[in-house]
């Protein structure tokens, strides 16, 4: 089953993601173990008061960079069923900017498979962020770590 | 200009690059061949805030990531991407 | 944060798991990245016609051996946030048994966090499971492999 | 005998091991010094079907996995427990 594909259905939201429905997505009966990734966004000690981050993205490339980057995965882990969603716009401290649901019928395929999408969405997938701050200002992350520009999680 | 030897790409901006650049988006025709880096100077020559951006940004073609030497066809889409802090 | 502990709430349950419930006891605003591990009821190519697996414990050493299980994790990833739930009873094919939502300001202690405590949980968690299968017969599943008790999910 | 050197333990049984000895508990006593390897003894030689249980069982006492060389006072509580399978 490949529901992105075949439903033709985005990767992307404007809207909260539902953990429970992404993993319904995934489950199967012949697979044992899920594991989902959530990133969200953080406003700790090293950010300075951030309320919100906005995401933009290239929407088209991003659509066509998770069809590839999911190809890449189901190979590596033939198994393996893989959900994505990576939410744009306005998304306040907490809130969940991507999550992934890998499910398999072992436990440490769904791990690994999980962690390769998350790290490679780090990687290829082209979306930016720009830090919304309580004092009004905005910052444009910049992931290799300016003092300025630190990413909401790495 | 015989067309055969001209291309016109559309060039896509994103994030801090559309800042800089102040527009999304631009049309830009170079004389044939020409590489993804050729459309990378002309842009910064020709765009007021362009001079800003990198001269070796991240790029991509039709949707796919490319190094800066690859060939642009008339009719491509190049985008040139700040770094990527998706996820 | 020590909710589990600080509300004397139990780690077992004998309801559906909530993923979106278990992963809002872990968020946090310092936190950028969660994982959550799923175990779910298998009924794959190796099991012979699983339905359901029934799942019961010695409750009170569950209780005890997940305060000191997850006590060694704090200690490990003393930044992070975990929570874990395990269903017991009967769980048809499909459902969770077991869920692991762990927080961390950075995604690597995440993985590492949920993935250290369903390890440990397969190993010391006082658990057992009778598969209930299609012709009526009833198999205890003997983690150490014997043809006849496969592992749900190993 | 002198109640100084006797122990009741409550011994439980899980899962395959209660159905093998057909019942979830039962209290033993024995002399001290004892070990949980001395429980497990006495308790596959006094109950019926207990033979059927492993001579080297997986033990808790007091909620705490322990080998069976562990000794055990009196009041506490032995669990015999099969293979763990959690998760």
């Amino acid at each position: 089953m490949r529901n992105a594909e075949l439903n033709d259905m985005s990767y992307l939201t404007r809207t909260p993601i539902s953990l429970d429905l992404l993993v319904a997505e995934v489950s199967s009966p012949a697979c044992g173990g899920a594991c989902v990734f959530l990133g969200t966004v953080r406003n700790g000690p090293d950010e300075q008061g951030v309320t919100a981050i906005e995401y933009s993205a290239y929407e088209e490339m991003v659509e066509a960079e998770f069809v590839r980057l999911l190809t890449d995965a189901r190979a590596r882990w033939p198994e393996a069923r893989i959900a994505v969603r990576h939410r744009l716009g306005t998304i306040p401290v907490g809130e969940a900017s991507i999550a992934i649901a890998a499910a398999a019928p072992h436990r440490a395929q769904a791990f690994e498979a999980c962690r390769y999408v998350i790290e490679e969405v780090k990687r290829r997938v082209p979306v930016w962020k720009k830090e919304l701050r309580v004092d009004g200002s905005e910052v444009w992350v910049d992931p290799s770590g300016r003092p300025t520009a630190r990413p909401s999680h790495v | 200009m015989d067309t055969a030897t001209q291309a016109t790409v559309r060039v896509r901006f994103f994030a801090r690059y559309a800042e800089l650049v102040g527009r999304s988006e631009a049309a830009v025709s170079l004389p044939l061949p020409a590489t993804v880096g050729d459309v990378v100077r002309r842009v910064r020559e020709d765009f007021p805030g362009a001079s800003a951006l990198p001269e070796r940004p991240l790029a991509a073609v039709n949707l796919k990531q490319v190094k800066l030497d690859a060939h642009v066809q008339d009719g491509d889409e190049v985008a040139l991407l700040p770094p990527i802090a998706g996820g």
